[in-house]
């Protein structure tokens, strides 16, 4: 992790154009019942964020906390409503190549039309590089996520990891400055998805590009992370709090400090949920929302059975 | 009124002299001066021209005379005119009936000219279920087939007018082909139609019986030639010619009736009796008599009084005999009236 | 033995020997003129077999179908795939299509003739025109059921608006055009009849509209069985060529 | 203000007002009787208006227009539910529907008239016939969407054979049903020219079909408009019931 | 549990006829593919079990082993090949209302088209039950899952969970003898499932139903079970262990002793598969397949991150 800014998030609000709704790209999962009815409310409400060169960077909150809606924005799917968002000081004004997107469902993300190669070609054919040179990159790119042999492929003809390793590819080989992931692992199943966290370590050690992670998994993030904003909830959600966890790589999730640390992070999203809730709702119903605040912490913590 | 053959000016057809224009009359026009052509007719199914196509192509009639005869088949004759005006024919046909509708009612920019006649025929009888309809008043109260623009309307029209019938009581079936006028004379659909000679074995097959013919409501049809005005002018040698070779192959075919009706039989499907039937029930020659000029009068009186078109007009004005005359100077007998 | 009887069922051949023999039993009550039976039938096509006829009209209105259909192909697949992709294609020219395809192609039949002539070239305008609407709205239909993710990752990857459209509007309407391509063909065959109604020489639809002209009901049944047995297999042979080839598509015949 | 210049071009008033621009301009350079321009079909619309023609027309095409679909619907769904839930349903009366979806409804004009009279019974059967494709191959899909685990649920809840097709198979396919009413709704609008060609005194298609024997080309833009019009609205106010009332079995709109 | 045999399995085999494959119903998830190929070998061979009436007996095995194709078979939704399985000694030749199934997808299992009451009172109306008489036993049946005040609404108004809950009151308003459920948690997050599993055991002290539960989740097993039947590996694979599981309910997951219990499992998971590669491939071999059998039993372990 260099010390010079690679993303900076000022003052950004978000409010959606209810009429618009359906002409959005934006599919959240099916438990953002929570929000509707307060289409006209502000789902992010001045959120201000520094992301340094080459860090891996969690963004953690409650479900319809507006993770994903700031993701769109830095990645240009989604117009802000008030704020500004630069890389590398230059307003993000809409999608661009040297920000990669991983997006959590990997069949609705590659091409089924394509090989794994050429899905992984894809980037580079869009920039016109030559055949030759694509085929070494995207060779290169299929071989760091462990797809070598499947080059020839066809989507249909691999599983739900496979695929998701498809999309890591076809971003890397697209030689992104950064990476965005809106929580790409958790459609997959446990086993899976710890030999593509270690994975993605592995890359972002080799590459160093800068991460942005979207996850509702704590120990995911504690896992993953350099650094983990905490969210609030919606409406006026933002970040309010900045934890960076102190452990090398590899950590170890049953090494207990790490499980202390994942206790920790836990309390912080609880207080920051706790916070927000009293905010909306007046302090004196607070208490009362105890419950609830767990519940809701509890739902963003995968970890338990 | 008949422009006079003999002053006519018409463009030769032979490429070597198409710049100059020369002077044509009966006297010194031949037609083997005449140089290749090539002819577009709009036929009706089973009419003369489609036979002469037929007979063309079973023999090279035609094309061995220099004329290369184009046809298109409609299933009406009517239906040859949209062709003609927007020049995508030279040559259809209509029944005056049809060709007076027509007129009337695109007076301000047509240019339609019937040039010869066809036919006249007297072969149409109302056939009738001799169950229902003992007496055309017995249409009164039931159904009688017509067809939709065409002739037949200004037959029965005709036939309300002789015999006294409410029209208003006759309830009127549009078909759009005699085989369905047939179908419906089988399931006892219909109560009459106006039957030509040629097809009459189908309706007396299903028990129909003859009631009245066209003659005995004053409505003798009369079927003709119809062109642009400006085709007739710019190429009156070749239509002269056309009309001139259609005339001897009508003969030829009359030879070889029967070999003839062979050729159709396989080519079309249509029965060779009802070929041979149908062809003798007409003459076959190309004319323009007085009382077929009178007819098309009568006919557009009958039909303006009838609302069928906003102004009278005079058919006089719409025929040009010319090329007939070339040819057939004898033929060619109406004076204007 | 199970399985034989089985495939026997399944190949159709059982209902169409159950239809044949309601077809002959029913001409018995009727006059060949009215209602052939499937030997007179027979015969009649023996006859325009024979003397070539039958041929040069399949071949004639196959080329006919296949022209009308090609143009109708390459004109509705690219409208459609721009109205499904643009909004403002989508605003100015869906009305229309809305409008037009409740407007049948019978009812230009008068005015193609005018305005296009007695030639092919009414004909087949004829046939484009019916035939266009099932292409353009099944691509339509494709390109809304793209997941919009498939465009957001091309746009992070680097496509412009033109290139995401070649390389994801395109072939992920794939099956839908198909679908739209199948529909389209089925109609341009159907339409073949009122194409050749007017002004033509030769023809099935000739065939099958101007035989009443001459009364042979058995040749009418001809054209039909043929229609019949040429979109039959021309569909069978469309979904398995499909099948085969863009089965990385989506297309599962 | 932009939102109200969206919304103009939304609603397709721009493209109708470009359309008939289009119209007019094309129109000057031909003869009213080739081209009518939208002045002289206003024209002769107001003439079968004032004369009560035209509504005498409407009403009665769009009475065997609703009966002719009315009874595809009747037929085609429950066909197209026992051939797409039964097997044995299915092959022995796929390879008809395969067939005769090919075989244009003109093709059986004469046949009709023959078989059915010269009354409302042939239109509405040429109609019905006509629609009913689109109804059956909709209605056939749709059963095949419904996912294999409801009948299992069904079945494990004690309902029989019966009972799992009205409870599963019939709600399951609605959205499919409407979707080839919808279709089946456009091919009866388009063939009530084919159907009016037959012994018909009146109606929209007599109109258009006879029109040119009268040479009334304006008149054949008149019925051409109003079917494309009534087409239009018939459809949008199917697709809003639809939607209004069967939101929970799937239907979209 | 009674020590009445309410299911008796015996010497059940299953060989998939490949030619009406897509017409039968199971649809495995994607991570099949190890079968391809085989399509003429036995995915079940010589399958023997009694479940005593009230028990609540858990199917655990690797993803692909055949415990949903023996499920099936007791369903009634496939045939064996060979065998016998009785319920009550009644030889089962069909689906039937006795034996209740619920599926892993409540989308796909409930009716869209009929509100919860609806769906609820659907066995009883496919019975023939009175209207009053339904409209009361499914109001119990709503309460006892937890979806008191949700009766008029509609699937596509309810979460994930709650359309389980529907699946499962849906069962139970049948009231059938024995309740089949196919990973009913699977496609839950952690939070909703966990509390599922603890109304499911719940509705089964008070209903006191033959429970036969399928999951690869071996906490999941000890969690619910009373008797686990441990799998083999397909083909030929059959039941070649049987755990009882000695803990009161409820049971605590981070209890140590329940902790250790599930190490148990696991071991015998891992032995079991083991003896059953051995069997396929030669005992020289299974050394190799050693570090093989331990990653088919992490992914059937879905407790670690
Ligand atoms: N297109 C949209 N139109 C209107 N509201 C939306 C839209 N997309 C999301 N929202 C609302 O904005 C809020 C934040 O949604 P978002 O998808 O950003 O949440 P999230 O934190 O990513 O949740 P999850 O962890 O479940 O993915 C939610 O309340 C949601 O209902
Ligand atoms: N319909 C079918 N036709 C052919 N083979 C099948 C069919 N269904 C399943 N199989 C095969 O049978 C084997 C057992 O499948 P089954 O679905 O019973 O496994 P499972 O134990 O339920 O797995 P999971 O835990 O992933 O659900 C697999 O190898 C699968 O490929
Ligand atoms: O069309 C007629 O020539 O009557
Ligand atoms: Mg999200
Ligand atoms: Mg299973």
């Amino acid at each position: 992790m260099s010390n010079n800014t690679k993303i900076k998030i000022e003052h950004i609000s978000k409010k959606y154009d209810v009429e618009n709704k359906a002409l959005l790209f934006t599919k959240g999962n099916s438990a953002h019942d929570n929000f509707v009815g307060h289409e006209t409310d502000f789902v992010l409400k001045d959120v201000n964020l520094e992301i340094k060169e080459g860090e891996f960077h969690i963004f953690l909150g409650a479900s319809g906390c507006g993770k994903t809606t700031l993701l769109n924005i830095v990645a240009g799917f989604l117009n802000k409503t008030e704020g500004s968002v630069k890389l590398d000081d230059k307003e993000i004004s809409g999608p661009g190549s040297e920000r990669g997107v991983v997006f959590q469902n990997a069949d609705s993300a590659i091409f089924p039309w394509l090989t794994v190669q050429k899905n992984v070609e894809y980037g580079l054919r869009m920039r016109g590089v030559k055949k030759e040179e694509r085929k070494k990159i995207a060779l290169d790119a299929i071989e760091l996520v462990g797809l070598k042999g499947h080059e020839h492929k066809y989507p249909d003809e691999l599983s739900g990891g496979m695929k998701q390793r498809v999309q890591i590819a076809r971003s890397i080989a697209a030689n992104p400055e950064v990476l965005i992931m809106d929580e790409p692992f958790g459609a997959l199943d446990a086993q899976t998805r710890r030999t593509l966290q270690d994975e993605l370590i592995n890359i972002w050690k080799k590459t160093g590009k800068t991460i942005l992670f979207v996850t509702h998994d704590i120990a995911e993030a504690v896992y993953l992370g350099e650094n983990i904003s905490i969210f609030s909830v919606a409406p006026d959600a933002s970040i309010v709090d900045k934890i960076t966890v102190p452990y090398k790589y590899p950590r170890d999730v049953n090494d207990q400090r790490v499980g202390e640390f994942i206790k920790y992070t836990t309390e912080q999203l609880e207080n920051a949920i706790r916070a927000s809730k009293a905010k909306h709702e007046g302090l004196q119903k607070a208490e009362n929302e105890e419950e609830a605040v767990e519940n809701e912490v509890a739902e963003a913590n995968s970890v338990a059975v | 009124g008949n422009e006079g053959a003999d002053t006519i000016e018409a463009g030769s057809k032979l490429k070597s002299d198409e710049e100059t224009k020369v002077e044509i009359d009966p006297e010194n026009f031949n037609i083997d001066d005449v140089g290749e052509f090539t002819i577009r007719v709009g036929v009706n199914s089973g009419d003369g021209n489609q036979y002469l196509k037929i007979l063309d192509n079973h023999t090279g009639y035609l094309k061995d005379r220099g004329i290369n005869l184009e046809t298109t088949e409609f299933a009406a004759g009517i239906n040859t005119i949209d062709a003609i005006t927007t020049d995508q024919l030279d040559v259809g046909l209509f029944a005056d009936y049809a060709g007076v509708n027509r007129i009337g009612n695109t007076l301000a920019d047509t240019q339609l000219r019937a040039f010869a006649t066809i036919r006249k025929s007297n072969a149409y009888n109302l056939y009738v279920n001799p169950d229902t309809i003992k007496e055309p008043k017995d249409l009164e109260g039931h159904t009688a087939i017509s067809m939709a623009g065409v002739v037949f309307e200004y037959d029965y029209g005709k036939l309300f007018e002789t015999y006294d019938i409410d029209k208003s009581k006759v309830e009127l079936v549009n078909v759009s082909s005699t085989q369905e006028a047939i179908a419906l004379a089988a399931t006892n659909g219909a109560d009459s139609y106006w039957v030509n000679d040629q097809i009459a074995p189908k309706f007396e097959e299903v028990g129909w019986k003859p009631l009245v013919n066209i003659s005995d409501v004053d409505a003798t049809m009369y079927t003709f030639l119809v062109a642009n005005n400006s085709y007739l002018e710019e190429h009156k040698a070749e239509v002269a010619k056309f009309l001139k070779v259609s005339d001897e192959a009508f003969d030829y075919i009359d030879e070889n009736l029967d070999e003839f009706a062979g050729w159709v039989q396989a080519d079309i499907g249509l029965d060779k009796d009802l070929v041979i039937r149908g062809w003798k029930e007409a003459t076959h020659n190309y004319t323009f008599p007085q009382d077929a000029y009178e007819d098309l009068l009568k006919v557009e009186d009958w039909c303006y009084k009838n609302g069928n078109f906003p102004t009278e007009y005079d058919f006089t004005d719409y025929i040009n005999t010319d090329a007939l005359a070339l040819v057939s100077p004898d033929e060619v007998t109406w004076q204007a009236k | 033995m199970k399985n034989i009887t089985r495939k026997i069922i399944k190949s159709g051949i059982i209902s169409w020997a159950v239809l044949f023999v309601i077809w002959g039993i029913v001409s018995l009550f009727y006059a060949e003129s009215f209602f052939p039976s499937p030997v007179e039938t027979f015969v009649g096509f023996k006859e325009i077999v024979l003397n070539g006829k039958l041929w040069e009209d399949i071949s004639i209105s196959v080329q006919r179908v296949l022209l009308g259909w090609s143009r109708a192909l390459l004109i509705g697949i690219p409208v459609g795939l721009l109205i499904g992709r643009f909004r403002i294609v989508n605003w100015f020219i869906e009305p229309f299509i809305n409008f037009f395809r409740f407007v049948p192609a019978i009812g230009f039949l008068t005015l193609f003739l005018m305005w296009f002539g007695v030639g092919e070239e009414s004909k087949l305008i004829l046939i484009t025109y019916a035939s266009i609407f099932p292409i353009i709205i099944n691509t339509i239909a494709g390109v809304n059921t793209i997941n919009p993710v498939k465009y957001q990752a091309a746009e992070s990857l680097g496509a412009n608006r033109f290139q995401s459209f070649i390389t994801v509007t395109v072939p992920g309407a794939v099956p839908s055009i198909l679908t739209g391509a199948r529909l389209g063909l089925s109609t341009a065959i159907i339409s073949i009849v009122g194409a050749e109604m007017l002004a033509a020489n030769s023809g099935l639809g000739y065939l099958v509209y101007t035989s009443r002209l001459y009364y042979r009901t058995d040749w009418i049944f001809v054209g039909i069985v043929t229609l019949g047995v040429l979109g039959f297999f021309a569909d069978k042979f469309l979904r398995f060529v499909a099948k085969k080839s863009l089965k990385h598509y989506g297309v599962t015949g």
